[in-house]
């Protein structure tokens, strides 16, 4: 049976290559455009160059007037960053310096007396972290799985008023924190929910709810409905159709919507620093405390950023192709 | 096998009214084929019949009994899709065993390894089964949905133009395929296309759609050589049957604007303006012809050639076997075979004869 | 007008090779149509002729001036596009007269010339509107009077009826014959449907897998295909053809009786080439075989087709190949039904299966 | 057909849910998590704009009516707030636009490693807001920062203090808010970029194709090819960023907390210092936030409207 479609190793994507794009003129403008574009990039990531060589520097080497390029680095930054210390006398360090000597004093001890300061406790760095972790992580979490359902039925079925409702979901994201944060207050003092896990886990994943939403409808919008209703035809009702067939072909949208809804509530500042204090405190607002009473820790504080930093880092690259669809609530597809 | 019947089936989305008081049926074992261009209503036919739409008004019938309020899949049919046939995630194996271990049936595995066996072999994909379904080529996909279908015995087929996504070559030889395959099978089909040679070629008989009205049902040769309308006439046959402004004095009909007269059978009983319908195999250039006219274009296709002649005012589409030697401004005679004139009243209705 | 000449003309991407070295002279006035089916190179050697792609190897002489790496727009070559191309933001009158303006036509001439090619296609009407609002096939016919205004010395076509509708592509394929003919302007066409290559084609070029099988009319591809490709590819269905058992002037088909003997000029051109081989492929179109209760071959009712003014009847010959025989209307054979049929000898044609090139006959048979 | 398999079991009594109740039961539960912890506050906050209550204060709300309102809005104070937040919203976005859309136009056209580039210029926009002003309030520092030691100024007494708004200890107004501004730009560009590159991505080849044969000028296929299919994704940025620069509360909190005085003060920060940092007016600021409210409703309904409208088109 003559069959005349040429499978092969799978056609190429050929790059078209025209007459006037070979030319040794245009070759020169094309190197020169790229050569810019990489420049820009090179001078936009300066500042995060900056703070990972402040966080391993030495305090001095920190404040050096010029600014220190070459240093020996040090772990200074972090060991500040995740202690409790108190400047010791001078008595003091000389027992400190002779016990050293003895080999009995740790290496995170020794690094401390090197800057003439005694560790008295762990800082509650990490224990705002694990904060951070635990309240973005359930509220992801809850939001991912909540829009999942809700998505399915706004790409599925014309909810009534489907339009508005969107619109009405995605309006509580595009006010400022503050706005919603005073009524909240009021509410959560009210409800015991201030300066809790509880609160704080129930106000992200609404805060996320509309973004996960608008994503998810995005991802579904894609999955052709002839699938599921060939399911229904094999005799599937329609919920096994969406969990055995539709929901297999969502999985890479709920990867990316999960990692989003995660940026945004690992990010967030406002809602955390009017409505926890003390026992609820995210990573945000105790960075940027943190300035506030050790005075000039500059490499604490670059340490802390760079902690808080990489996670997003690794997936802003896990999620290239995505980032369109996540910063703009799905509204543009690639 | 069952027989299936659709009673005034009258379907309205929001501002349009998909299909307009259809009934049809099809008996068991036929090879059906809903015709039209696409927007007639086709799709939203088959959608009604699987439950995947629920008709306004009517009913549709399975062996005569109602199964209006069944879920789909309650109705036992199956649907091949024209795209988007397979589940992507599943391997092929288990694509073809999807329908089979549904909670309606719930088919041993061993049943189900053994049906597949023998349905890789009728449709010759015994070597894809552990293929992942991204990996399969066009024709190969569409085997394995037609496979998909057949596994499970449904009481009706139901395809939505299964064949217009392949190159042309593959539709050919898959066209004989089915058509072998629903023969030997036996299975009650109901097949939708806008391809006008898949409805002569494949159907025991059509039923020829446009703007949700059925417009003719009848067998290929009624479809072909006595189409109710001006629209059933050009929408079958390539190339497109000539329609001449013709004029009828007692006896004769007098193409308009052209030297063209014929005697007029007996049973045309319309008198005055009417239109002259011509497949273009009627018009024969002979030496001798009774008519003259001169050659416009020829288009040769290999098995016959297209020539245009313009005759007066005029211009004919004729079809002749074979590669023709006739040159672009020749004058040329030409017959008009009388025993196979169509003939429409001027808003497109047939004159019975 | 203008002659088009590609002097082993190449193309690699990396390393699949694309378009593998190929000559061919396109003559003034022409219309040569590049047939294949997707991926065989013909699309990529279009738009090397006309600069869009370029060339890895070989020279490109348009009237005998080397274009091969001169700027499209220096080719005077006008290209009409599968998704016409046509520019969204500006009227369709602004898109035809576009061309001239880059020429820096008067105002005058432009108008002038924009009235004649939008009356000669019949789109005076649609002149003012933006491409997005018309159909398919206006569109195309915008496309077209944009390529003709400018009067170029050649037409490229890449696969112009591919994106329209059925109803549009009978009629626009004629449309773009007869316009070849009023202006008789050097056209290379591609596509992929045999049916528009043979009836717009002076000369048909059939490619597959980066290389030209054939050259030739539609005359000369239809009934002297010069390999098994082109036989299969040409023509719906393809050429039949059916492996058989040579012996001393008889093919016989293994697995039944049937036995059918060279014609007249056949012997010895069929016995030079196979030598001792005794394997040969014997093809004949559907046309060439006549239904007939006494016919020397005979084969199983597999399926069978009404086309309209036609109808096609596949028989199987032996287990696994199926014959197409065309008959008139009247068939109604039930499936394994036997029937007989014979070859009209004229159009019978052999190939040998090594090659898979076709056995010429002596005299012109 | 050999063995016929199980027939279908004639229209068993099958437990499956009517589409209706799936409706129901998909989404029922987002709408109510979303009634209680958004709706019901906004509500409670728009009576509360209309009560002198005040968090701390202990005793009952008292109805006043619009005075809150009227206070607010002939406040010079305020008045002076929206016109910061206006400037610090205009010149982000408009250096935002400009920059992105030249960064898009340049990384267009693919260059070994153009897709490594393109994602590290995001990073910027993924990162906490606080934390990026936090290290900008490092880089800004007159002394050991890397800002003015790269923009030429190394001593610190001859230099800028960005953040002071003052150069070489002389007051110089606005600074501060342009340094924010500056900050905002860094993080932000990206954002219209990506959507510049999208609309870039979507115009299909064959277009400059056919300008090449027909000789158009590279002004022309900029004029009439990129500029008319990109400018309704750039629209959406700078309508994004509009509503963004509005809002915005963490980067300025980070790096100046409203000073030097009030030349960063934006909206929202005075908001959160009415609302909360000692003051307390919790009617007057839940008045203030209603009034926030309704302008951003009514620019971001041009974004829906927008939006709308341009996917009408294409």
């Amino acid at each position: 049976m003559a069959n005349f479609e040429q499978t092969g190793p799978g056609k190429p994507v050929l790059e078209a290559t025209r007459v006037d794009k070979v030319t040794p003129g245009y070759r020169l403008g094309h190197n020169l455009r790229a050569l810019i574009v990489v420049l820009l990039a090179i001078v936009g990531l300066i500042p995060v160059f900056v703070i990972v060589i402040t966080a391993f520097k030495t305090r001095p080497d920190a404040i050096h007037v010029p600014p220190k390029l070459i240093f020996t680095p040090s772990l200074e930054g972090l060991v500040f960053l995740f202690t409790e210390r108190a400047s010791a006398s001078p008595s003091r360090l000389e027992e400190l310096k002779k016990a050293a000597e003895e080999v009995q004093l740790g290496l995170v001890d020794r690094i401390a007396l090197n800057a003439g300061q005694e560790i008295t406790g762990p800082s509650d760095y990490v224990f705002r972290l694990r904060n951070s972790l635990i309240i973005a992580g359930i509220s992801t979490l809850l939001s991912v799985v909540l829009a999942i359902f809700s998505a399915y039925a706004f790409s599925r079925y014309g909810v009534k008023g489907k339009g508005d409702l969107l619109f009405f979901i995605l309006s509580t994201r595009m006010l400022p924190a503050v706005v919603v944060t005073v009524p909240l207050f009021l509410m959560y003092t009210q409800l015991k929910l201030h300066d809790t896990h509880l609160g704080m886990i129930l106000l992200y994943t609404v805060f996320n709810l509309s973004l996960a939403v608008w994503l998810m409808k995005g991802f579904f919008d894609e999955i052709p409905r002839e699938y599921e209703e060939a399911a229904l035809v094999d005799g599937y009702t329609r919920m096994q159709a969406f969990f055995k067939i539709v929901l297999p072909q969502a999985v890479t949208g709920i990867a990316a919507t999960t990692v989003f809804c995660l940026i945004f509530a690992w990010n967030e500042y406002a809602f955390a620093l009017m409505l926890t204090s003390e026992k609820a405190r995210t990573a945000p607002p105790s960075i940027a405390t943190m300035l506030g009473i050790g005075g000039i820790e500059w490499t604490a504080i670059a340490a802390g950023s760079l902690g808080f930093l990489i996670p997003v880092v690794i997936v802003t690259f896990a999620l290239r192709n995505y980032l369109l669809r996540g910063v703009t609530f799905g509204a543009v597809r690639k | 096998m069952s027989n299936l019947e659709l009673k005034q089936i009258t379907k309205r989305f929001p501002g349009v009214t998909a299909l307009n008081d259809v009934s049809f049926d099809v008996q068991d074992s036929e090879f059906f084929i809903l015709l039209g261009p696409t927007g007639a209503g086709k799709t939203t036919t088959l959608r009604v019949i699987a439950g995947l739409e629920r008709q306004e008004e009517g009913t549709v019938l399975f062996d005569g009994e109602p199964v209006d309020n069944l879920a789909p899949a309650g109705r036992d049919v199956a649907f091949v899709f024209q795209q988007y046939s397979l589940y992507p995630t599943m391997s092929v194996y288990d694509n073809l065993a999807f329908p089979l271990r549904s909670p309606l049936r719930r088919t041993p595995e061993g049943e189900i390894r053994k049906r597949i066996q023998e349905i890789a072999e009728v449709l010759r994909i015994p070597h894809l089964l552990e293929r992942k379904t991204a990996h399969l080529s066009g024709g190969e996909m569409q085997r394995v949905s037609i496979g998909r279908a057949i596994v499970r015995e449904p009481r009706i087929f139901l395809m939505d133009e299964p064949l217009s996504n392949l190159d042309a070559k593959l539709r050919e030889s898959l066209r004989v395929e089915l058509q072998h395959l629903q023969k030997t099978q036996g299975s009650t089909t109901l097949f939708v296309t806008h391809d006008q040679i898949e409805a002569l070629t494949m159907a025991d008989r059509i039923a020829v759609l446009n703007l949700g009205r059925i417009i003719q049902i009848g067998t290929p040769e009624d479809i072909y050589d006595r189409p109710v309308t001006t629209f059933v006439a050009q929408l079958v046959g390539t190339p497109r049957i000539n329609l001449l402004k013709s004029n009828r004095e007692d006896s004769t009909l007098y193409i308009m604007n052209s030297d063209l007269h014929l005697p007029s059978p007996h049973e045309y009983t319309v008198l005055g303006e009417f239109l002259l319908g011509i497949r273009p195999e009627d018009i024969l250039p002979h030496p001798e012809g009774k008519f003259a006219g001169q050659i416009l274009l020829t288009e040769p296709l290999g098995v016959q050639t297209v020539v245009h002649i313009r005759s007066g005012e005029q211009t004919l589409s004729s079809l002749i076997p074979g590669m023709s030697t006739l040159k672009i401004g020749d004058n040329v005679r030409f017959n008009i075979l009388a025993e196979r004139l169509h003939c429409f009243t001027l808003d497109g209705k047939r004159v019975q004869r | 007008m203008a002659t088009i000449e590609l002097q082993k003309v190449e193309k690699k991407f990396a390393e699949l090779h694309a378009v593998k070295p190929m000559d061919l002279t396109i003559q003034d006035g022409e219309f040569v149509v590049l047939l294949g089916p997707s991926g065989c190179g013909k699309t990529t050697t279009l738009r090397m002729i006309s600069g869009l792609e370029t060339v890895t190897g070989g020279k490109i002489l348009l009237n005998q001036r080397d274009v091969t790496w001169l700027h499209p727009s220096q080719r005077d070559i006008a290209f009409v596009f599968q998704f016409y191309a046509l520019y969204p933001h500006i009227s369709a009158r602004d898109n035809i007269s576009f061309p001239l303006r880059a020429q820096g036509e008067s105002k005058e001439e432009i108008e002038k010339q924009v009235k004649e090619v939008s009356a000669l296609l019949r789109i005076e009407h649609l002149l003012n509107q933006r491409p997005g609002n018309l159909s398919g096939g206006d569109q195309q016919r915008v496309a077209l009077a944009r390529a003709l205004v400018r009067r170029p010395a050649a037409f490229l076509m890449d696969e112009p009826l591919g994106a329209l509708d059925a109803e549009f592509r009978e009629s626009m394929r004629a449309e773009i014959k007869r316009l070849h003919i009023d202006q008789h302007a050097t056209t290379v066409y591609v596509t992929h449907d045999q049916i528009e290559a043979m009836a717009l084609g002076d000369r048909i070029v059939v490619m597959s897998e980066a290389v030209v099988q054939q050259i030739g009319t539609a005359a000369e591809v239809y009934y002297n295909p010069a390999n098994l490709f082109v036989a299969r590819f040409i023509g719906s269905p393809g050429m039949n053809l059916v492996t058989g058992h040579y012996v001393d002037g008889v093919v016989t088909i293994p697995g039944t009786q049937n036995r059918f003997s060279l014609p007249v000029g056949w012997r010895k051109p069929v016995d030079e080439t196979l030598k001792e081989s005794k394997e040969i492929i014997l093809g004949f179109r559907p046309e060439a075989a006549q239904l007939n209760n006494a016919g020397k071959l005979s084969g199983e009712v597999y399926a069978s087709e009404l086309q309209g003014a036609f109808a096609v009847l596949h028989v199987n010959v032996n287990s696994d190949d199926i014959v197409h025989i065309r008959t008139d209307r009247v068939i109604n054979y039930p499936i394994d039904t036997v029937v007989h049929f014979d070859l009209n000898p004229e159009m019978v044609r052999f190939f040998d299966p090594q090659s898979e090139a076709a056995i010429q006959p002596e005299v012109g048979a | 057909m050999s063995t016929t398999t199980a027939k279908v079991a004639s229209h068993p009594r099958q437990r499956h849910l009517s589409d209706r109740a799936i409706i129901n039961l998909f989404v029922w539960p987002t709408l109510v998590l979303l009634i209680l912890v958004n709706v019901f506050p906004l509500f409670y906050s728009l009576f509360l704009s209309f009560t002198n209550y005040s968090a701390i204060a202990g005793k009952a709300p008292v109805w006043i009516g619009f005075k809150n309102f009227a206070n607010l809005l002939n406040d010079q104070q305020m008045w002076k707030y929206f016109a910061t937040t206006g400037k610090y919203a205009l010149v982000s976005v408009g250096l935002q636009t400009l920059f992105g859309f030249g960064l898009a136009m340049l990384l267009h056209e693919k260059f070994k490693g153009s897709g490594l580039i393109t994602t590290l210029i995001l990073i910027p926009m993924m990162i906490s807001p606080v934390v990026v002003g936090l290290f900008w309030k490092l880089m800004y520092n007159p002394s050991f920062g890397y800002f003015n030691y790269l923009i030429g100024f190394p001593n610190p007494i001859r230099g800028p203090d960005m953040l002071a708004s003052s150069f070489a200890r002389q007051g110089v107004p606005g600074l501060a808010l342009y340094s924010v501004v500056l900050v905002d730009v860094w993080m932000w560009t990206p954002f219209v970029m990506l959507l510049v590159l999208s609309g870039l991505k979507a115009i299909p080849d064959y277009l400059y194709e056919a300008a090449a044969i027909d000789r158009a000028s590279s002004w022309f296929q900029f004029w009439r090819i990129t500029v008319p299919q990109v400018a309704p994704l750039l629209l959406i940025a700078i309508l994004f960023r509009t509503i963004e620069a509005f809002k915005s509360f963490d980067l300025v909190m980070g790096m100046t907390g409203g000073g030097p005085g009030d030349q960063t003060e934006l909206i929202a920060v005075n908001l959160y210092r009415q609302a909360f940092l000692g003051q307390w007016q919790t009617g007057r600021s839940s008045a203030l936030a209603y009034i926030i409210l309704i302008i951003i409703i009514a620019v971001s309904n041009l974004y829906i409207l927008y939006l709308n409208r341009m996917r009408g088109e294409a």
